[in-house]
């Protein structure tokens, strides 16, 4: 599989902060990417770069040999690239059901209660273990159940590439475990995922190839065990 | 969510419901008309808003006359009521105003309400219930030309005419000294335009020229940059058609930049009591319009004067001789006449007034089919700190000053 | 074809008058940069103020600059209090949206009670040198309107001198760019939200006092300087005083210049069509103010 | 079996309250009382309208006021200058209003929040101002009078007419509301409403979304207008183009709730009778606006849901169905270990 994510030469910068830096990354299509970074190195600025939520002053996003720099979010969305929020972001006051359905690729007037649908949005549900939650209200639920939720509804617009912004921030182990379960179902089935993540146990056991931010450009990229142990990386993280 | 819904549809249903119960409270049965209960007078009027000040004068006009027609035994021998709603200078509330007077409180008589804004609304919810609508206030052109019926302008002349008496002045003085140029700025206010564009049409035909005319809205507070248009023409004369804090503002603009014409003319606002002291005294020579002055001979004017400041403690101004006038042309038709209820009384009342003058404090009225007075306003001047009539010749009380001394 | 000396005497007329509009809009950009909050309520303080300063000098005689003394202090505590007690309620979420509603609120209760306290009618200052005027190169500057001008434009460079040197500035500023970042560094930010409310009612005082000096003054004024205002911050770019401030005076001499050719009336308008203008063309405003895309 | 039934009490309940809506003319005591029902049968008009943007997508206007004052100004204008039956005026009006809510709806729709606000109070004054100083038009500050379409009515009958053609817009307007609330489209705009970065990523159109019903809403809103011009004969800038229309349609729709199908209708009823009553009562100050403004905060602060909401979840804690049982379960699983990430 070739032509996966990259992006040439981007750069963003808020008033005088550069936050991402010509940055070049190529993400492996068909693997399980991570990107990694001390705080504040551009992680989540270059994610809203590349799904279209800023635009990049410079530079390119390539997804599948396209060039969607600049495209409006939902085109993004709909040519395949799905995202998670850092802080877990869900619509609080409509139900769990209805979070699903939002990402259905249908509009008109026809009624949102469409039994196929439904059983899709039902299937992920189950599949991510909060199908009895289906009438509640988003806002009701616990900040665990809303990260499966929120997985669950990048999952039902049905994804090439899941853009997954700190799956693991402030869940307990048992949920990390089965978040990190899901993500490798996922991938086996032949998802590609992007994951910014700071649980670097998660990280060095759920990935396939990593890419170290620093400043807002990779400084390392590679196999978990090969970048663990690169010297720039340390002294990023480290300030060594 | 079955329940929710069932418990919406229960609300509105509910909702629905009572609005219609206590609608239906709110109603109460009109007054049955027994000669000896009083005659309801209904009336709407801006005792709070943008007008709220004449409408408070005609008020008072109004209570003015009521209490001298009670003292005096009444109408038909049936004491009078005012019954006086507040339409906070709104033509909403003006229209469902005289709505509730005439529908729900089914009163006998109506008067009308302060300035033509309100006038035109109401006067067609009078025309469609058939009463007679005799306003104090409705002076523009537009008033009389909405092909109203029942209509009737209680003061000596309409908006366009009030400067009748100084258009012909001016015209008669020799070339040498008349005004050549002339300035003109007016509120966005039908009655306000009309008086100073009355004047306008007149001297532009007789070749004065208009180097300046400019409209204001009536929420103006800003002044200056007319006020320097004005300056920089150095227009000989300038008109301004006004209410009573625009005029104010406007001649203080005029006098910050040092303009000193040859004639200054003002509607309404130099007339006001409080217009002295709000421009520094500096009034020398401000001309105005007015259909009314206090020491008008005319038999009931002195009773007015006498009685009314008597219950209020000063002297009537013109807001409330117009409410006082409206009041006696009413009062003439149903002695006339010699009824006063809704419905085909109405009517009689109309054609009484239609083809009758009536003797009022600013003199004898009489209206042509549209409802249009046939008289015209006197010109007043402030001279020595006072303001006094000055034209027509025959009523003055001081004489013309012309070029207008510096203020 | 307008005479350089009317040209010249607009010129002036708009500075004097852009000087009032820099002042106000200030204090309603500043409340946006803190707080992401539209202040709907600014001008009815405004007039809230000029009715005070009025009614000070009615009862008074004294003159109704002496009446900032109160009215600022008091401006000042209102503004603390309404961030502490009523904005600060609202949820996050909605909170640009509900807060405009709620500021809208209070304005119309202002209005209401101004109106049924002192009635609907229109009120004016009287002085002694209302019509007083100074020779200044040919134009005419009036005493009063002079006045008016300077005590805005030495508010504006207290302001400034507040927001640049002093410590409570600083932090301000930092939380007007980036809140969490300042709550990281240790400050208060909810505290500070509450002072630059009560600053921002200040301008307000002082801009009421002003505009009593020489302007009459009726309960529903408000509305016809709320919309200049907004105007101004969204071309000045919203949250940036200074954007403001240069907007104001900009929008400000261009009222006063196109009044020669169009009217007062069609001149009024020119405030927003360049709102309309810079929201198609810059929504982040012209001057600076990053936060306006986002808001 | 619980769903049948009450599916059969909703349809009883619409039936009572669609028979009692159009036997209200008939029930009016007097002249006085159905022309306030007009009025309040506009307001619902008018508030319903609104909340096709501020329900759904959550932008707050106040500058619905202006699309009214349009509608209004448009019907009269083209009755007037161009003759038009009054009835074409009135489509052909609100035709206009729609196609000119896509530019207002572009410049103020691209921004987020309270550039919108913005925007829409700016729109009301600036028509304010266009509409007094363009006199030879729209006939300035003397008012446009807008000639009956029924001359030979007498003003009860008159009043009866136009209570009912308010009553079909309403009618319309609420179906509109509903087909959109159970739709796609109306999923997304909801979403829009929750967060609209997650409903962008999640491939929802934002943009044209908010555009497409901005328009919708400006329709109705201009529908109502023309129709009060019809009904009321007299225009004049300062009263149609109003920031407090807007506010009240606010008032309305938030006071009942701007989630539900009658919310605003509900508001509407209260709000139209409390201005009535107040203008009974204390008609001679203006602490009405006072109490508009009490309100709108108490409501603002207090129950930004409504009063639907409030009533249901009051409902809710006495015939509580399964919910109950999800808010433990959320409590068990909010005892674990969880917390905000930094």
């Amino acid at each position: 599989m070739t032509g996966g994510l990259e992006t040439v030469e981007l750069t963003k910068s808020f008033g005088g902060v550069t936050a991402i830096d010509a940055a070049t990354v190529a993400f492996q299509p068909g693997k399980v990417n991570a990107l990694i970074g001390p705080n504040g190195s551009g992680k989540t600025t270059f994610f809203n770069c590349v799904t279209g939520m800023i635009r990049p002053d410079s530079g390119r996003v390539r997804y599948r040999d396209h060039d969607i720099t600049g495209r409006a979010p939902h085109r993004i969305a709909r040519a395949g690239i799905g995202r998670s929020f850092q802080l877990c972001r869900v619509f609080p006051r409509m139900t769990v059901l209805d979070n699903l359905l939002v990402a259905v690729r249908a509009g008109g007037l026809r009624s949102s209660r469409n039994r196929a649908e439904m059983e899709r949005a039902r299937g992920w549900l189950t599949r991510v273990g909060i199908d009895h939650l289906e009438h509640a209200e988003a806002r009701n639920l616990s900040w665990g159940q809303q990260k499966l939720l929120e997985l669950a509804g990048v999952l039902m617009a049905d994804p090439e590439t899941i853009l997954l912004d700190e799956p693991a921030g402030g869940v307990n182990p048992a949920l990390i475990d089965r978040i990190g379960a899901l993500v490798r179902e996922l991938n086996a089935e032949g998802r590609t995922f992007l994951i910014v993540e700071h649980n670097m146990d998660m990280v060095m056991s759920l990935c396939d190839h990593v890419v170290v931010f620093d400043r807002g450009r990779p400084i390392a990229q590679g196999p978990p065990a090969a970048v663990k142990s690169d010297p720039r990386v340390l002294e990023a993280y480290l300030g060594v | 969510m079955n329940a929710t819904r069932r418990v919406q549809s229960g609300i509105v249903a509910g909702a629905v419901a009572t609005a219609l119960v206590l609608s239906g409270c709110g109603a109460d049965g009109g007054s049955d008309d027994s000669s000896d209960d009083p005659i309801v007078i209904g009336i709407s009027l801006p005792l709070t808003g943008d007008f709220s000040e004449p409408g408070k004068g005609v008020q008072r006009g109004y209570e003015a006359w009521a209490k001298v027609v009670n003292d005096s035994g009444g109408l038909l021998g049936r004491k009078v009521e005012l019954k006086i709603l507040d339409d906070q200078s709104n033509a909403d509330r003006v229209v469902s105003d005289y709505e509730q007077l005439l529908g729900k409180d089914s009163v006998d008589l109506v008067f009308g309400p302060f300035s033509t804004r309100l006038v035109v609304p109401s006067a067609r919810v009078a025309e469609e219930y058939g009463m007679l609508f005799v306003e104090p206030a409705g002076a523009a052109k537009a008033v009389f030309e909405q092909g109203f019926k029942n209509l009737f302008y209680a003061a000596p002349a309409v908006a366009n005419d009030h400067y009748n008496h100084l258009a012909e002045r001016i015209l008669a003085m020799p070339d040498g000294q008349r005004p050549k140029t002339a300035a003109y700025a007016a509120m966005d206010d039908p009655f306000a335009q009309g008086t100073a564009y009355g004047l306008k049409e007149k001297l532009e035909k007789a070749g004065i020229k208009t180097v300046v005319n400019e409209v204001y809205p009536p929420n103006t507070t800003d002044f200056g940059s007319i006020a320097a248009k004005i300056a920089s023409s150095k227009a000989d004369m300038v008109v301004g058609g006004s209410q009573y804090q625009d005029g104010v503002n406007l001649i203080v603009a005029l006098q910050q930049l040092n303009y000193q014409p040859k004639l200054a003319a003002f509607s309404t606002a130099p007339t006001e009591p409080e217009f002295a002291k709000a421009i520094g005294n500096k009034t020398e020579g401000v001309l105005s319009p007015t259909g009314y002055t206090q020491d008008a001979k005319f038999p009931s004017n002195v009773e007015f004067v006498k009685k009314y400041t008597a219950q209020f403690g000063t002297p009537p101004e013109e807001d409330q001789a117009n409410g006082y006038t409206t009041g006696q042309v009413v009062a003439a038709a149903v002695k006339a006449v010699g009824c006063a209820e809704q419905g085909d009384c109405q009517k009689k009342l109309v054609e009484w007034v239609r083809k009758n003058e009536v003797e009022t404090v600013v003199g004898p009225l009489s209206w042509d089919d549209k409802g249009r007075p046939k008289g015209a306003h006197m010109i007043q001047q402030w001279i020595g700190g006072e303001i006094q009539i000055v034209l027509p010749e025959d009523v003055k009380e001081a004489d013309f000053i012309y070029p207008k001394p510096k203020w | 074809m307008p005479s350089g000396a009317l040209l010249f005497q607009s010129l002036i007329l708009g500075v004097l008058l852009g000087g009032l509009y820099a002042l106000l809009a200030a204090g309603l950009t500043l409340y946006f940069g803190i707080m992401r909050v539209v202040m709907i309520a600014h001008s009815a303080f405004l007039i809230l103020a000029a009715y005070l300063a009025w009614y000070f000098h009615e009862r008074t005689g004294l003159d109704p600059l002496l009446s900032l003394l109160v009215t600022v202090p008091l401006f000042f505590g209102a503004g603390v209090a309404m961030q502490r007690l009523l904005l600060a309620r609202l949820r996050p979420m909605t909170l640009t949206m509900m807060s405009v509603l709620l500021t809208f609120s209070v304005a119309l209760a202002i209005e209401g009670t101004l109106g049924y306290v002192f009635t609907g009618t229109q009120r004016r200052v009287r002085l002694g040198y209302s019509g007083a005027s100074l020779e200044f190169f040919g134009a005419r500057i009036a005493v009063v309107k002079l006045i008016a001008f300077l005590l805005a434009a030495a508010a504006m460079l207290a302001l400034y001198l507040l927001m640049k040197r002093s410590r409570f500035g600083q932090a301000l500023r930092a939380t007007i760019q980036h809140k969490d970042a300042a709550q990281l560094v240790g400050i208060d930010t909810d505290r500070i939200a509450g002072y630059g409310f009560g600053l921002g009612l200040a301008t307000a005082a002082i801009g009421g006092t002003a505009l009593a000096l020489d302007s009459t003054i009726y309960p529903s004024l408000h509305w016809h300087w709320i919309g200049p205002l907004m105007a101004i911050i969204v071309v000045g770019g919203l949250g940036s005083v200074p954007g403001a401030a240069i907007a104001a005076m900009v929008l400000g001499v261009l009222q006063a210049v196109l009044q020669i050719p169009f009217g007062t009336t069609w001149a009024q308008t020119v405030f927003y069509l360049a709102l309309f203008a810079t929201l198609a063309i810059r929504p982040q405003g012209f001057f600076g103010g990053r936060l306006a895309q986002r808001f | 079996m619980r769903n049948a039934s009450s599916r059969v009490l909703r349809l009883a309940a619409l039936a009572v309250g669609a028979a009692l809506v159009l036997s209200f003319p008939s029930l009016a005591p007097n002249p006085y009382i159905l022309s306030a029902g007009v009025i309040i049968a506009n307001y619902a008009v008018l508030s319903t309208a609104w909340n096709f943007v501020g329900g759904f997508t959550g932008y707050i206007s106040l500058g619905h006021g202006a699309l009214f004052g349009l509608g209004a100004y448009g019907t009269g204008l083209l009755v007037v200058r161009a003759g038009a039956p009054s009835f074409v005026a009135l489509f052909a009006a609100a035709a206009i209003v729609a196609l000119l809510a896509v530019p207002i709806g572009f410049a103020a729709l691209r921004v987020r929040g309270a550039s919108f606000v913005i925007v829409s109070i700016a729109l009301v004054l600036i028509l304010l101002l266009v509409f007094q100083s363009w006199a030879s038009f729209t006939g300035g500050s003397n008012g446009l009078v807008v000639p009956r379409p029924f001359p030979g009515l007498l003003r009860p009958e008159h009043h009866a007419v136009f209570f009912y053609l308010f009553a079909v817009l309403l009618a319309a307007a609420l179906l509109t509301w509903w087909l959109i609330d159970r739709s796609w489209f109306g999923l997304g705009l909801k979403a829009i409403r929750e967060d609209e970065d997650k409903a962008q990523a999640l491939g929802t159109p934002t943009f044209a979304y908010k555009l497409i019903v901005f328009v919708v809403s400006a329709t109705f809103t201009a529908l109502s207008g023309g129709l009060y011009a019809l009904w009321f004969g007299d225009l004049d800038p300062i009263f149609q183009f109003s920031i407090l229309t807007g506010a009240y349609m606010v008032l309305m729709a938030l006071l009942g709730g701007v989630r539900h199908l009658f919310g605003p209708l509900v508001g509407a009823l209260v709000v139209g009778y409390a201005l009535e009553y107040f203008k009974l009562e204390y008609g001679n100050t203006p602490l009405h606006l006072v109490a508009t403004g009490l309100l709108l905060g108490v409501v603002v602060l207090f129950m930004p849901d409504g009063v639907i909401p409030a009533f249901t979840s009051l409902y809710r804690r006495f015939f509580g169905p399964a919910e109950s049982s999800i808010r433990e379960v959320t409590a068990a699983e909010l005892r674990a270990p969880t917390g905000v990430p930094r």
